[in-house]
């Protein structure tokens, strides 16, 4: 028995992706954002996309040049502060956002992940976030009905992986990556370095390969991987 | 079993028939959970190449070979307690990632055992009511959301009582989840109209495979190959 | 700033716990059980508990040190096979058994450790471990609650650990310690190996010792956790 | 700032009082998440010995001092997007794992900024409809289940209005969830009577802070500290 590899060239793993798809994307600022990723899915002119990100990255770089070019329709998220354009979308209803707390998000990708339907949560109780949603009562208590959310694709950032698609992280670039990677149909992980089958320890394995469809070796950390000088 | 034991391809005895024919199932690539007993001995027919991602629900993908006492690590057992070994790539991981790998449909295949089957899929394999009542461990999550499921049994039980049936008497594992049943006598699949005939066994004739089954057998057109 | 210093003796530790407690336990078979402080809790004759555990271990070694000397009065797991103390008990009534199916057992403490109240779930809607569960209709569908487990204590084997409480584990003995170390009150640790703090690299850290309240380092490894010769 | 700058910590201006002030908060042993903007000045005043752990929302226990962008690691950052430096034993985790802390009850402290506080403890921190929407982020989270929740902020906005009132007007953040509140002017707690006056600041009178205060201000009986 051995397992099979699942390497991929950038360009080919996106292009499987269709008009109209739901995308997760991993990150929480920059570290952990795939914009090698991001930027081959805007490379390819892919349109009418939801997005499922924690924020909008910065104007001008990750997710923003699918949104400042109009190819986002939908983008559920925690908090879009650092882009001014997006929040410009948002008012002008050029796209149309969701948001939910960061925790919930993460529970609600995860729930995806793990064959979960739902969740039951009191976060956002009696805030207008809890507006629309559906209230239990479980042991005499009111709480709220969260949904598991899945995409048809995850795109995600990790630090080292193997040909299998088993991947481990850096520091706080993990943030939504190991929920993302095991909640969408098409698993895509782009990693700085790819190691050999058996480079990555078993215990070091953060998200096993089972979860990855194709592993993207990537060419260069480019410059927006870097530190920000604000 | 050591991990450089040879064994035959076609082995002789109806049993080791069934467990060489169940391992054809597997399709190259797949991710695999082959439950405890039986199912467990096909490891035994997956060639060194076969690219193939065994798990085992205690947290484990890339499950090798099973070790000898004496080579075995103490952190390192599959479900059914048995020491296995790693193969290059594979990771650990905790029940709660190791269960959200099957129920989110990444496990393509789960081989059980079984008590009963039932023509609609139906299986019990954790309780007999009274007598065995240990638990169902994992199963009820296997049988539910692997994306195939298939058993692996003897035809019949120790008193040659027929275990595939029109209905479970045995309280259920799953409704409706079996595709597909190796026994020592047949390969028989569960389709809508129910139990449908595809293999018999070296040497066991379709009318003998209908005597040994406990509901009606459908048979398709053509003949029925042999493994 | 410094992090503060969580190690404690056994004795220590365990003495805390009241007759009464719930009790989760790490394990599934040997791996991962955490049979010092198990042979503790019983050298300190607590009584009256209930325990959380995936299985009831093999007659005569970890929890059956409790369950055959009559200190258990519940037990919710998934499986006590290889123990046929706990089965005779269990069918003669001197302990309650509560089964949960294996990975629901593992959500629902992974979301008492998340603080979720409850999760909804279609495993085992058909089976006998439906009976009595709270069903709820989500978007159309049944779907059923199953609610949040935590514990007054959670033992857990580690195979390193800091000061703080940061723990890595080692190979299959993972199994329920993650989730479980996140879900009492009060978590208490045993770990083989006790590193200074640093001596776990922040990336290797697979429970923070947020979660973690003692660590107790092991004096020795006992015979219970070698390889089992059947 | 650079992790060895030197902080006074008596400062003379009313806002890095407020800051110092706010730091005593903290109890050794803590697990303490500041929010962003003034709360992340807390740093400053504690000690190298003191023992505390820093969390940050997007998955750090842990957290050390702030790093120039030439010490600065690319994947490290704090919730606010500063660089931050690690601390021995300090840890990363994804963000399932870093809501599961908060929501579990492991939070010991979170401080946190405001736009409105009421007296009955709700806090509005997040939204200025028309105005202001980017998202709550981990607000909710952390403002409804840190153990103990405490604000810091300017006694007034810019327009010389008060933050604390009988109701908050805007979206809320949390309900009931604020205990006590550090500003320029005074140390104030949310008690089942409301607003309770505990210390005012330096040259600043009780009068002046029952006036800036837009609900009534309960005094306590005897001498109110200052700070």
């Amino acid at each position: 028995m051995r397992l099979s590899d699942k390497t991929c060239a950038m360009a080919e793993a996106v292009a499987a992706i269709p008009d109209g798809a739901t995308v997760m994307v991993g990150g929480f600022g920059v570290p952990g954002t795939p914009f090698a990723l991001l930027a081959e899915l805007a490379r390819q002119d892919k349109r009418e996309l939801t997005l499922i990100k924690n924020d909008a990255n910065e104007t001008g770089t990750g997710v923003d040049l699918l949104i400042a070019s109009g190819r986002v329709r939908r983008l559920i998220t925690t908090h879009i502060g650092l882009n001014a354009n997006a929040i410009a979308a948002m008012n002008e209803g050029r796209i149309e956002v969701e948001f939910c707390a960061q925790g919930i998000l993460a529970e609600r990708v995860r729930a995806g992940g793990a064959g979960l339907p739902a969740l039951l949560t009191d976060i956002g109780m009696q805030t207008e976030l809890s507006a629309g949603k559906q209230i239990v009562q479980v042991d005499g208590r009111c709480l709220m009905v969260e949904t598991a959310l899945r995409a048809d694709v995850a795109l995600i950032h990790a630090d080292r992986a193997d040909p299998f698609g088993n991947l481990a992280y850096r520091a706080t670039a993990r943030n939504f990556n190991p929920p993302m990677a095991m909640a969408a149909t098409t698993v895509i992980a782009e990693a700085e370095v790819l190691l050999p089958l058996g480079g990555l320890a078993p215990d070091e394995v953060e998200t096993p390969g089972v979860f990855v469809d194709h592993l993207c070796p990537m060419a260069e950390i480019t410059e927006e991987y870097g530190v920000v000088r604000r | 079993m050591s991990a450089d034991k040879i064994v035959p391809l076609k082995p002789a005895d109806p049993r080791g028939r069934m467990v060489a024919r169940a391992a054809r199932e597997i399709a190259p690539g797949m991710v695999v959970n082959l439950g405890i007993g039986l199912p467990t001995q096909v490891v035994d027919h997956l060639g060194p190449d076969f690219p193939v991602c065994l798990h085992t629900e205690n947290g484990m993908a890339g499950v090798g070979p099973t070790l000898p006492h004496e080579l075995a690590d103490r952190n390192l057992i599959d479900a059914g307690g048995a020491y296995v070994s790693p193969i290059p790539g594979c990771s650990y991981f905790d029940s709660a990632t190791s269960f959200a790998l099957v129920r989110s449909g990444r496990l393509d295949l789960t081989m059980l055992g079984a008590f009963e089957v039932a023509e609609n899929g139906d299986l019990a394999n954790w309780k007999i009511p009274g007598r065995f009542s240990p638990g169902a461990g994992g199963a009820i999550e296997l049988a539910q959301k692997a994306l195939r499921v298939v058993v692996m049994t003897t035809h019949c039980d120790r008193k040659g009582n027929p275990k595939l049936k029109r209905r479970c008497t045995l309280p259920l594992t799953a409704a409706g989840a079996v595709m597909r049943i190796f026994t020592d006598l047949a390969v028989i699949d569960v389709t809508p109209a129910g139990f449908t005939l595809r293999e018999c066994a070296q040497g066991v004739s379709v009318a003998e495979v209908t005597e040994a089954t406990g509901a009606p057998l459908h048979l398709p057109e053509g003949d029925i190959p042999t493994f």
